[in-house]
């Protein structure tokens, strides 16, 4: 009970006392945990725009001839026994003629003098999307080369690798700029707690040359560094709910269509993010003290 | 007086023991050369001795911030170097200790000062509040209360200090040159409040340069000499040369 | 020579009794102007990045009949009076069942019945490439139909439509982070410049009570502050340099194709990011005494 | 002596003139309430107080570390309200001041702390070390040249400022409390190295409460009682009881 009153009181005191360099800590907590929720957010949201913007993605496996039901079942079996696959969908000669002429539109009449198997028959293969799409496509374009009965595979080699590419540099870019992100946050919030202990070193020097329990000393400290874990980070992510709503606000505007669903943290991860800020700067205060009470 | 749970050997009148102490600093100090002390309970005791002689280092041995190079330090019974630390931090609170550099928290107000040896010890507010009250108007600085150390003259951050001492009511007190910056009858308020702690069965140690006070009592004077015992006397108060320190032997020890 | 020599122990006297702290703070500025080059790289590049992607961007006109020469430069005219453009092409009816005979291989025997005319004669108008390429092309197309003799204009409508809310994603993903970063680093720096006043408050408080002249005060702050910006400064910009090299050679060696030519600033913005950094770092040091001169 | 290109009426005797200074601190301390006090060239003057009686405050007054509310101080003729930042910096460089709370950077080496004022009027390394070396003899100091100056004693620490008040051999000399950590026989020394740099031309100022020190001298001795002027006298030593000041006269001043 004694214990309890002495520890609130130095809590209270303290944040009364130097709430100058408590908001400055708030401050660093909370930019540091918007930034990398930040990062963390545009990374896993970018795993969902490159799989958007791959939708269209498919092989087209030329066949020589109309494969029968059993044919097209084998097919699907060895296609599936080599990758996983989104869908498979057999185009018959006339379903590509029927294609055909509705891409040409009003010009379809040239096709009139044409029989509508004039086109090769057709298994599209939509792949499973995923970021390293780009060498498996290759591998499962060789394999269905292999494939009894097939004239051919298609894909859009070149956009997809330029497509592909492009998904890998940004996701070094956001990689790296993550990498750098928390080494600068860290660097920061390791400082800002040198910075408190400093500004209180006289303090703590002080309680220790009067007898001061370790507890005494080093509760306080726990209390606070939870406390700015807490509000910090809750800070930092409701920053950037702003932000997301912003973002979408700002994207929806601009665009015909809403092509991406930008979708935020769902709430595990928010109390994941919390809890691990809390932690981390209630243990990283305690731990800093740990020279204070020595002797 | 200062006990841990139960302790037997209580009955012993013995506070601080001292025996063959050495402290040396590197590279080459030696701020303290085979001293031995022995001070009974309820003893009040002065420590001189010329500047840079040792006085500070052998009370700081007494708190334990700083250990000895060698010798055996016991207070109240127990052995310092081989105390843990949690039990140290409770003989700490029974120690009171007017530091000469004072370590005052500049922007804590005279009152925060006073009262952390007794936050440290649990007391209860009210009656913190009203020990601080009282130990202001003993020494002079009743309209201090509120104002932040740093806004004080030095004799006044002088007086916070030992406020801040024996406020906690400690067994032993340690002062480190308690009347550097104090007039002759503010040391006189001083000695008062010494006095009056002394009577309650506290055990002092006072460390000074001023002769003034002590000259006329009959407690016992230490003088340190580069690090040396020079002189130990309960009656002569007249300054002596140093002369071989080994040689002196100290009947009452 | 007096005030020279003075300043001159000052600061070297300062560099060696506070090695910890200077170390410390060219660290922070080194992290900063690396992460502020990076994401200004990063931006640069993002836009020739986008530039190259849309390559193969362009607006079909199909036209209801061939055009002569004459007619071919009134398009031509008409176009160019509207908007830049990087190139016009003109694609007659054989032209166009050329190419559609090749694009379809093998199988170009389909088309032996066909007239060499059944497609439609078109202009292809690659549009000069920028960010806001698409709201302009869409502009565009709205144009090129009010044009006489035009039959339909085509653009990869939804593609297009993908790739510039993509890479408008990714703007705002950029500038975000960077001004997230910017933000942060200021703070940093000026956070670190507070600590380095801080430890030494008490000396330079001494100085102003012994009489030290202003300038003996400051002139090893501003030196200081200006090597600190100067290593700090070279120090980020090498760092991210080796970053780049090991982007290129990661990147490079990923992909069959080296589509993307990521370039590294040219030797004046280096210049231009190191002055700023001194001149930053030497007048907020240099300021940051103003308040120890007084009385 | 001190003088900024020429100055005529440097002829002058008088080297600081306080008149009716009163200084009041928010929000009711009043450390000091019309004083006056004049001082010659060459002239040692002694002030003595109770603790927190304002002795402090007077000589920040004279560096002007702190501006008077009401009344004129002038140090070597200079209105000090009134000199520009540049000139006072300059006057500052005359003037060297012991403070009470020693103001050492606790890093640095004592020969380093001691250089600070020489460094700062551009003296040449090698004097400076020179002078170090005579001033550390003389007040016992000799082996201490590189220790820094956290790891002196407070007695130690105390004599580093007074030696680096006198190091730049200023004209005036402003000593707080300079033998409070002292013994005896340093306080003799230290006294010894005023009355040397006194010789050589500089005024000093010094605020003590150790009688010993100016009870066998005739320098004139000011006290201060609660921020006024209680007794100015060059003759008696005795301490008088308050009365009122107001009604006091000066004749020489
Ligand atoms: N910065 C300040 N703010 C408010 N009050 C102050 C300040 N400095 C000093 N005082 C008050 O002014 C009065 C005179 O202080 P001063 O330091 O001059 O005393 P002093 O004579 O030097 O005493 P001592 O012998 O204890 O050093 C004291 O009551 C003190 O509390
Ligand atoms: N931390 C330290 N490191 C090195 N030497 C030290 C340290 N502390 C004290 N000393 C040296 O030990 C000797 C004794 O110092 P101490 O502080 O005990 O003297 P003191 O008797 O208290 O003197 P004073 O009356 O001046 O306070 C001195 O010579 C001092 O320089
Ligand atoms: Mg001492
Ligand atoms: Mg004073």
């Amino acid at each position: 009970m004694n214990f309890l009153f002495a520890v609130f009181q130095q809590t209270t005191r303290n944040l009364f006392q130097t709430w100058g360099s408590q908001v400055f800590t708030l401050l660093t907590i909370t930019l540091s945990v918007l930034i990398f929720s930040f990062f963390y957010l545009v990374y896993s949201n970018m795993l969902n725009v490159g799989k958007q913007l791959g939708d269209d993605l498919r092989l087209v496996v030329y066949l020589d001839e109309e494969p029968g039901p059993e044919l097209q079942e084998e097919y699907r079996y060895k296609i599936l026994k080599f990758d996983r696959v989104d869908r498979i969908e057999f185009i018959s000669s006339k379903d590509a003629y029927q294609r055909f002429s509705t891409q040409l539109g009003e010009d379809k009449d040239v096709l009139a003098d044409m029989p509508d198997t004039f086109l090769p028959p057709s298994i599209e293969v939509y792949p499973v999307r995923s970021l390293d799409t780009l060498s498996r496509i290759k591998r499962f374009s060789d394999y269905l080369m292999t494939l009894p009965g097939v004239l051919k595979v298609q894909y859009g080699r070149e956009w997809v690798e330029r497509f592909y590419t492009f998904i890998q540099l940004l996701r070094i870019v956001v990689i790296l700029s993550g990498t750098l992100l928390v080494l600068t946050t860290t660097l920061m919030v390791a400082h800002t707690i040198r910075l408190s202990l400093l500004s209180r070193q006289d303090e703590l020097e002080l309680l220790r040359l009067v007898g001061a329990s370790s507890h005494y000393m080093r509760t306080p400290f726990f209390l606070e560094g939870a406390m700015h874990g807490f509000f910090g980070s809750t800070g930092g992510l409701f920053a950037l709910y702003v932000l997301y709503n912003w973002i979408q606000l700002h994207f929806t505007g601009s665009t015909v269509l809403p092509i991406f669903s930008f979708t935020f943290f769902p709430p595990v991860i928010l109390m994941i993010i919390i809890s691990f800020s809390v932690l981390l700067c209630a243990s990283g205060s305690f731990i800093s003290t740990n020279k204070f009470i020595r002797l | 007086m200062i006990s841990f749970r139960k302790k037997v050997i209580d009955t012993s009148d013995v506070m601080v023991d001292i025996i063959k102490v050495t402290k040396s600093y590197p590279p080459n100090v030696h701020a303290l050369i085979d001293v031995s002390l022995n001070v009974n309970k309820g003893e009040i005791i002065f420590l001189t001795g010329m500047s840079g002689a040792g006085k500070t280092t052998l009370l700081r041995l007494l708190s334990r911030i700083e250990r000895q190079t060698k010798g055996l330090v016991e207070v109240g019974g127990y052995d310092l170097s081989k105390l843990s630390r949690s039990k140290m931090q409770k003989l700490r609170r029974k120690i009171g200790t007017a530091y000469q550099d004072f370590k005052l928290l500049p922007e804590r107000t005279v009152a925060q000062n006073i009262a952390i040896t007794m936050e440290v010890a649990y007391k209860r507010p009210i009656l913190i509040r009203k020990r601080i009250k009282k130990l202001l108007d003993q020494l002079g600085l009743q309209d201090k209360y509120n104002t932040p150390a740093s806004e004080l003259s030095r004799g006044e951050q002088q007086r916070v200090t030992i406020a801040r001492a024996v406020a906690n009511e400690p067994d032993l007190i340690l002062a480190d040159e308690p009347t550097g910056n104090l007039d002759h009858e503010t040391t006189g308020r001083v000695m008062e409040l010494f006095k009056e702690c002394n009577k309650k069965g506290a055990t002092l140690i006072i460390a000074t340069h001023d002769e003034s006070i002590y000259s006329n009592t009959n407690h016992r004077v230490m003088e340190l000499y580069q690090g040396k015992q020079m002189f130990f006397d309960s009656q002569s108060k007249k300054r002596q040369l140093p002369s071989f320190v080994d040689e002196l032997s100290f009947g009452d020890l």
